[in-house]
């Protein structure tokens, strides 16, 4: 209910006398050790002297932002000097100024950053987000059960075993992504209503038929680890860690038709009065050898030039792993979502929602 | 009883990032319940423990004068009170927590600790209201008059008889918003802002996974509310010995 | 302990009705009343102006300005009214079952065991246990166990009691198990306490009067218990009919046993629909209001206000 | 001011005029009484007549609409309860459930900061002789000994003016006659002025120096004991305050001492000096324990009134005396009582009686015989209940 | 089987070897007991003699430990309370709450499924004078007509035995006694058995065929209420069913038809007949009613017993009579009833009198008065009350 008021100005920095520094990310997103400390971040304080507070208070970017929508209005610290964000999250925040720009100058690894994601539609010139890390929408499926694997968005209706135990993403642009991407819809050219209804109507279908019984955020992978889903439209991070945990059981793979790839960004709010410090992480973070350190351990894919090379060093498989560092042929396979208008998130939003709905 | 068992179980199993499967059997999530992710389970706790204590008191308070004010006084908009105090219990959680939103959105109040304490004490005023008032229905006014008769001021009548009646009533209302505050999540969901509570942190690490400590700190509110309760009834049933003895 | 919290319904009638008029009864009174109508009425009223909301011009997503569109209720309801049903059909089902299991249950602990304080007092705890449990993870757990691959759903099949392609989680099935389950301490407290005063004499008194134990318990126990089952039905229903987390598709519900709540949530969290989740949130509280009024006047409890 | 003061003994009290409403109802229409310092005076009525009420004016717990209390000479209309010399033992008894015995007793003189409060209570409890169970709670004793902790929690302030208000009610006859007496000592023992409420007429009369008999918010009479029991002024009185047998009929002959009334073609005989009115249509009435029965009809003697014969129609014992009623054709049902001296009764149900009774023990009343007076009660009660819960409804409505 | 019946008459009550205790306390130590069908009876004793469980065991609401039941001559003892063909007005009435008294009152015969249940009802209520209440909830009736309407609820079912549990209790005096009248008048007419439950002595003897007086779960004595009064057997029975002048001594005269008793050195003279020991040391006594009071020593007259002088210590006027105490020398104190046949007092306090009264009049106890009996039936309650309470936690704790 915020009306078009005039967009908030960003808050003086304290940067130079306060050294702290309030990190909200994701779960699961940064390396740990044993003792639940956090590698990367002891060394960047210890460099640095910033302290960080780390939380983990980002579990989807649509409950995040309705959290913080109104400090964020009203130009207010939201408890956060940099958060990771969702691609198109970010272009919400961006649309609405609730962002800083960033000083490129105190960032200068950003050089490290891998050529295809300097230029994002959402965010010209990265003048507000840099990357953090990102990852494949695709498609898994349990490696007991089905032995042959399931190649494309195409067979998980169409197998009559899976009735029922099939898993989608609640994450609209992944689902309706790949459904799109099935139907032959490039996500990140100009398609329209149209392929889109189209998609809707795949899904819609799916669901009503009973084909699709899972339509989860992050908690799908309770769903795999306790049977109720066989096969899911997946994030890869996830997989490798679940098979870490449960015995390689799950297979991946972005299907042949195409998958999407996303990242989630580095951002300082409007509110926030240590900018200066966030770029600072940024720009230790960007160093490859810090980049294959947290690669090691997310398996999510890293958007630093170089870091595969130093992963090569602390672990060559890992180095490999076309799910961590991909080659281009993986990578050719994976499309943006391109962003949408105000009204397109508005409409779009609303027809994704009332199948999830079950209206 | 079922699920709360599993509970207990699971805050013993020796799981990783997630406690979904059985892993083993261990004591450590025990031992190291705050260990996890920086503490962000403990924080939480502490969060609820503050926000129960704060909008129990404050609720207490409140319901507690309305209780009284309720039963012993005649007056204008009595009806009108009543229904204002029954449709927080008769409105959703939802609405509620949606509601206060808005209003807090409106107001330019920034959600963070305040606003949760704020909400707690909103919906929990009712409930105390509910219980303290029978309670004040069951006292015999004969025994204030007894008081005043008997030289005690006003103050000292509530002092020294009136509030003393009303305890037990006012304890079990205290207790009650308590459970109410440190078990709400849809209201604090709306009002929360940056923080996180004990249900919140649950209702979160859902879509992760859940740590094992979350089972940890459950399972031992659990068992402390079992041990203060069989204690206390103990107690007094050995208070009503002692007594009978003396008798 | 809590479960005296629902006594008001058991509380015997005053039988001197106030009579003194006097000041202090404002001084007591203000502060709470003001505390509610500030943090209740207040954001009720902007509920309603928001409701009333229309998109704002060449605004984003998310950006509305006050109108008076009253058409935002026919769009919701044109568009929700499944839910909306959906809703008060599964809070229905869970009250009722949530009384049928609750029932035995309160009167065992109210009247059976009142010969055994302590027994009684621990049955008490264990009902009241789950309330020191978050109930999210009670929920979660119950997810668990009733998930396809489970001890639970492998043995019903096993033994033919389910269809192979059966399942529990994410059917209504699961979530009217879930809501009564969750509510079932709500259903058994108040019950408790009128049971608990139930004056056995009138059941003697029955006994005496040729009435077998089937007709003592529904012409003489089941009228007296009256006030703890309105009070019950009603601290089941309301919150039952608003609750988001049990169908809620990360835990127990599926994308067709979706309830209201979780509509006025996607609407509220997902698509920044703020008058359409402002008008459910109104078109649900009047709703129960309403019902809650049609079903205390008949039941002849109104002094559960 | 009570405050620090002990009474050293009682203190008159004084109602003037006083009215008493409550919403929809008038429970005290019109009230003057003058109590005298040190006296054990009785007020009597049916339920629902304004005796609580009188005794809630009294003690300050509520307020009159109307008139004036004077305490000691003092005008104590406006002081709050807590601040007038007066204590009450409540028809409940009251007792604070969270305090032991002690506590309670001393309660009244903590808050006067009365030196000495323990032992003070003690004294009180040895009075009533609980003080071995001063440590106990009061649920954990029988009704009597609620009803004796009462009595010494409201003696040990020594009050100008004690109220007691039904306090017996509740105890069976034994232990009530036992209570009976003990209260009796005590207010000779302390030399208080006792105002004792009561609907048991047995009551009021063993124990009281002055009985007033209150109905429906008016004193009906008031003197002693045996006054109002001889003489009682109005029907009600005679029949509340024991049995009487009643007749009604136009005077029909006057002496300097005497009037004859005619019943039902029968002339009675009652002295004037115990007569309210000499002249028209009279109730009078003789008392059922000053009635003689004879077999055979007496010789006439101008000191006697004789009515009969009559039949006995039922006879029942009591213990101390038997219960005859007689019916005398034209003049209704006769009510005889007669000691038991001997055992078992000397008439037979059936039997032909004669009924006699000594001219100096009718009386004569001063009620109009035409104004009609209710014969149940408890009816009567009811339907006040009924109309006023109605009455209270309505406020209540009003203010909505 | 009550079902569909109405007993035209009452039945027989037969309890042989009853037998009650409950975990922890025995109520009731061992009872024989014959109601003869359409007789009144009534159960008299001190509260906690175990009353009413007697008669719940009847009712069936209860389990005897040992001994059986009969009703009109078969056994019922392992019948539901349903099944059996008796009926009880309550304690407390326990009228449904949430019924009109219409609806109370036909319940039973509903239950039975008998046809015109709601015209039998309203003859019921007309018989208790309450039909214009039917529609009233119990709520909106007094004291009074609630166990008016306790009482119609179970006299409709006309059973073979209707079981009365201080249902006057709560009323007062009044209406107490005009209550008594009724339900003596209803007993007759309907002709059933009564089985009335009271402590009030009064009570019992004005209205009952046959009393027996419970004490401790035993029945002391029984018979019509004129033997109990004139020769009670205990002293328990001689103080309970009003009041004794009891003196103890040993037997040291005796003619053909008397016993002569030395107390305190005087000799007390009782009839052999009327006397249930007639050696060794005996308790005999006296009521107060059959004394008189003589200013002067009266003559010396074998028909007599004369005991004095003492002085007048008490006066109290109770109306129908007066009470004198009379402290004698070395026998303590006695009490003198004498009814007011004259108005007012005949003794002053202080006045020295002699005291007599008629051989025949007196009674000798079959008591040991070795053994100790107890004079405050109420601390005995009390105390009595005190160890139940003590055994009964005891009992939980060893359950729990
Ligand atoms: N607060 C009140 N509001 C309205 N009516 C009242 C109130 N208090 C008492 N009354 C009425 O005034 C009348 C007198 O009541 P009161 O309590 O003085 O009677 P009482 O003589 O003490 O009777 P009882 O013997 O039953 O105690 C009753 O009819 C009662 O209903
Ligand atoms: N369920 C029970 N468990 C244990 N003791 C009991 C139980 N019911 C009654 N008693 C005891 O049995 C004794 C007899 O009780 P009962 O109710 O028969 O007395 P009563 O003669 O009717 O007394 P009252 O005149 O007070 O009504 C009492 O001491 C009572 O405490
Ligand atoms: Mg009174
Ligand atoms: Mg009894």
């Amino acid at each position: 209910s915020t009306g078009t008021a005039a967009k908030p100005t960003a808050a003086a920095d304290k940067s130079d006398s306060e050294k702290t520094l309030r990190w909200d990310n994701w779960a699961l997103y940064i390396d740990v050790d044993d003792a639940g400390n956090y590698p990367t971040l002891e060394a960047f304080t210890a460099e640095t002297g910033i302290k960080v507070e780390y939380t983990e208070a980002v579990d989807d970017n649509n409950t995040y932002y309705g959290k913080v929508k109104d400090q964020l209005a009203l130009g207010k610290d939201i408890g956060a000097d940099t958060v990771c964000l969702t691609d198109w999250m970010v272009g919400r925040l961006a649309r609405f100024g609730y962002l800083q720009e960033l000083d490129h100058a105190n960032i200068p690894n950003l050089a490290n950053l891998l050529p295809t994601l300097k230029d994002v539609d959402f965010d010209p010139g990265r003048a507000l987000s840099v990357p953090w890390q990102g990852g494949f929408a695709g498609i898994c499926w349990n490696k007991e059960k089905f032995p042959d694997g399931i190649g494309s968005v195409e067979e998980l209706w169409s197998t009559p075993e899976l009735k029922g135990r099939v898993g989608v993403l609640s994450e609209m642009r992944d689902t309706m992504g790949l459904i799109m991407l099935d139907a032959g819809v490039d996500i990140s050219g100009d398609w329209g209503d149209d392929e889109f209804t189209a998609a809707i109507d795949v899904l819609k279908k799916q669901v009503s038929d009973g084909q699709v019984r899972n339509i989860k955020g992050n908690s799908y992978k309770e769903d795999l680890v306790n049977g109720d889903s066989l096969a899911a439209i997946v994030w890869s991070g996830d997989i490798v860690q679940l098979n870490a945990e449960n015995g390689d059981k799950w297979g991946f793979v972005v299907p042949e038709k195409g998958g999407t790839i996303w990242n989630d960004n580095f951002v300082v709010p409007i509110g926030s009065a240590h900018k200066a410090n966030a770029e600072a992480l940024i720009d230790y973070y960007y160093d490859p050898a810090v980049a294959a350190e947290v690669a090691a351990y997310v398996n999510y894919i890293t958007p630093v030039a170089g870091a595969k090379e130093a992963a090569m060093e602390i672990d060559p498989e890992l180095a490999e792993n076309q799910l961590i560092f991909p080659d281009d042929a993986t990578l050719a396979k994976a499309k943006v979502f391109r962003t949408l208008t105000g009204a397109e998130e508005q409409t779009y939003g609303a027809q994704f929602q009332s199948i999830l709905l079950g209206a | 009883m079922i699920p709360i068992a599993y509970t207990f179980v699971f805050s013993f199993n020796d799981s990783l990032k997630s406690n979904i499967t059985w892993r083993g059997f261990t004591l450590d999530k025990w031992l190291n319940v705050c260990a996890v992710q920086n503490g962000a389970v403990c924080e939480a706790f502490g969060n609820s423990l503050l926000i129960g204590a704060v909008s129990t008191v404050l609720a207490t308070t409140l319901g507690t004068m309305i209780a009284i004010a309720l039963v012993r006084y005649r007056f204008k908009f009595r009806a009108g009170t009543s229904l204002l105090l029954f449709l927080p219990m008769a409105t959703p959680e939802v609405v509620l927590g949606a509601g206060l939103a808005a209003q807090f959105l409106s107001l330019g109040v920034p959600k963070d600790m305040l606003t949760i304490i704020l909400a707690h004490t909103m919906f929990c005023i009712s409930f105390v209201v509910v219980t303290v008032k029978a309670r004040v229905a069951g006292l015999d006014p004969a025994l204030e008059e007894a008081g005043r008769d008997l030289y005690g001021s006003p103050a000292q009548v509530f002092a020294r008889i009136t509030f003393p009646l009303l305890l037990p009533g006012i304890l079990a209302a205290a207790l009650l918003s308590f459970a109410l505050s440190f078990d709400d999540f849809i209201i604090t969901n709306f009002n929360s802002g940056a923080v996180t509570t004990f249900p919140k942190y649950i209702y979160i690490s859902a879509s992760r996974g859940i740590p094992a400590e979350a089972n940890v700190i459950a399972s031992a509110v659990f068992i402390l509310a079992l041990v203060i309760v069989v204690t206390a009834q103990v107690s007094a049933a050995a208070r009503a010995k002692r007594q009978a003895r003396l008798g | 302990m809590a479960f005296a919290a629902f006594a008001s319904t058991a509380a015997p009638p005053t039988d001197a009705p106030p009579r003194r008029r006097s000041p202090v009864a404002l001084l007591l009174l203000l502060p709470g009343i003001l505390y509610l109508v500030l943090f209740f009425l207040a954001p009720l009223v902007s509920l309603v102006l928001t409701s009333l909301q229309a998109p704002s011009e060449f605004g984003d997503i998310g950006q509305y300005s006050y109108a008076f569109r009253w058409e935002n209720y026919v769009v919701v309801i044109e568009q929700y009214w499944p839910h909306i049903l959906r809703s008060f059909g599964y809070a229905l089902t869970a009250t009722v079952l949530a009384l049928l299991f609750s029932y035995p249950l309160a009167y065992f602990i109210g009247v059976t065991t009142r010969r055994w304080p302590l027994l009684q007092s621990l049955m008490l705890v264990l009902v009241i246990a789950p309330f020191f449990i978050s109930f999210l993870l009670r929920t979660l757990a119950w997810k668990q166990i009733l998930s396809d691959e489970s001890f639970l759903v492998t043995s019903l099949k096993a033994v033919s009691l389910l269809a192979p392609d059966a399942h529990l989680t994410g059917t209504a099935f699961s979530v009217i198990f879930g809501l009564t389950y969750n509510f079932i301490p709500f259903m058994t407290l108040p019950l408790y306490t009128t049971l608990e005063r139930l004056d056995l004499r009138y059941l003697e008194a029955g006994n005496d009067l040729y009435a077998s134990p089937v007709q003592v318990f529904r012409k003489v126990t089941i009228p007296l218990s009256m006030p703890g089952i309105v009070a019950g039905t009603l601290l089941t229903f309301i919150p039952a009919a608003g609750d988001y987390i049990n169908a809620s598709r990360d835990f127990l519900g599926g994308a067709d046993t979706q309830m209201i709540g979780n509509v006025i949530e996607a609407n509220f969290l997902v698509l920044l629909n703020y008058p359409a989740a402002a008008a459910l949130s109104i078109i649900l509280m009047t709703v129960i209001l309403v019902i809650v009024g049609v079903y205390v006047k008949r039941s002849g409890t109104e002094e559960l206000l | 001011m009570a405050t620090g003061a002990f009474a050293d003994r009682g203190a008159d009290l004084e109602l003037v005029g006083i009215q008493k409403r409550f919403p929809g109802f008038t429970a005290i229409e019109h009230l003057d009484l003058v109590i005298p310092a040190g006296s054990f005076f009785a007020l009597l009525g049916p339920s629902g007549c304004g005796k609580t009420t009188t005794l809630r004016l009294v003690a300050g717990l509520e307020d009159p609409t109307d008139g004036r209390i004077l305490i000691g000479g003092q005008d104590v209309t406006t002081q709050k309860a807590y601040q007038r010399p007066v204590n009450t033992v409540f028809q409940s008894y009251a007792l604070f459930p969270h305090m032991t015995v002690l506590e309670n007793v001393a309660f009244g003189l903590r808050r006067r900061k009365i030196t000495d409060a323990v032992a003070k209570a003690h004294e009180a409890l040895r009075l009533v002789e609980l003080d071995h169970l001063a440590a106990r709670k009061p649920v954990q004793l029988s009704g009597g000994q609620q009803q004796r902790v009462a009595l010494a929690r409201a003696i040990v302030n020594r009050p100008a003016l004690l109220l007691l208000d039904e306090p017996l009610g509740a105890l069976d006859l034994k232990l009530r006659r036992q209570m009976q007496l003990e209260l009796k000592n005590i207010q000779e023992e302390v030399g208080l002025t006792f105002l004792h409420v009561t609907h048991d007429q047995e009551e009021a009369m063993t124990m009281a120096d002055t009985v007033a008999v209150m109905n429906k918010g008016m004193i009906e009479q008031m003197g002693s004991p045996e006054l109002l029991y001889e003489l009682p002024r109005t029907a009600f009185v005679a029949n509340f305050l024991g049995q009487s047998n009643l007749f009604t009929g136009p005077v029909v002959g006057e002496t300097s001492t005497s009037i004859a009334v005619d019943v039902a073609g029968r002339s009675i005989v009652v002295p004037k000096a115990r007569s309210h009115r000499h002249g028209g249509d009279v109730t009078i009435g003789v008392r059922p324990e000053k009635l003689s029965l004879h077999r055979d009809l007496p010789a006439p003697d101008s000191a006697s009134n004789v009515l009969g014969p009559g039949r006995v129609t039922d006879v029942s014992f009591t213990g101390v005396s038997t219960q005859y009623l007689v019916a005398v054709p034209g003049l209704g049902t006769l009510v005889v009582f007669e000691q038991n001296r001997s055992a078992g009764p000397i008439e037979g149900e059936g039997d032909e009686v004669w009924v006699t009774w000594n001219v100096e023990h009718g009386f004569g009343l001063d009620d109009d015989p035409a104004a009609q007076t209710e014969k149940f009660v408890a009816d009567t009660t009811t339907q006040s209940l009924a109309a006023q819960r109605r009455a209270d409804l309505l406020t209540e409505l009003e203010e909505a």
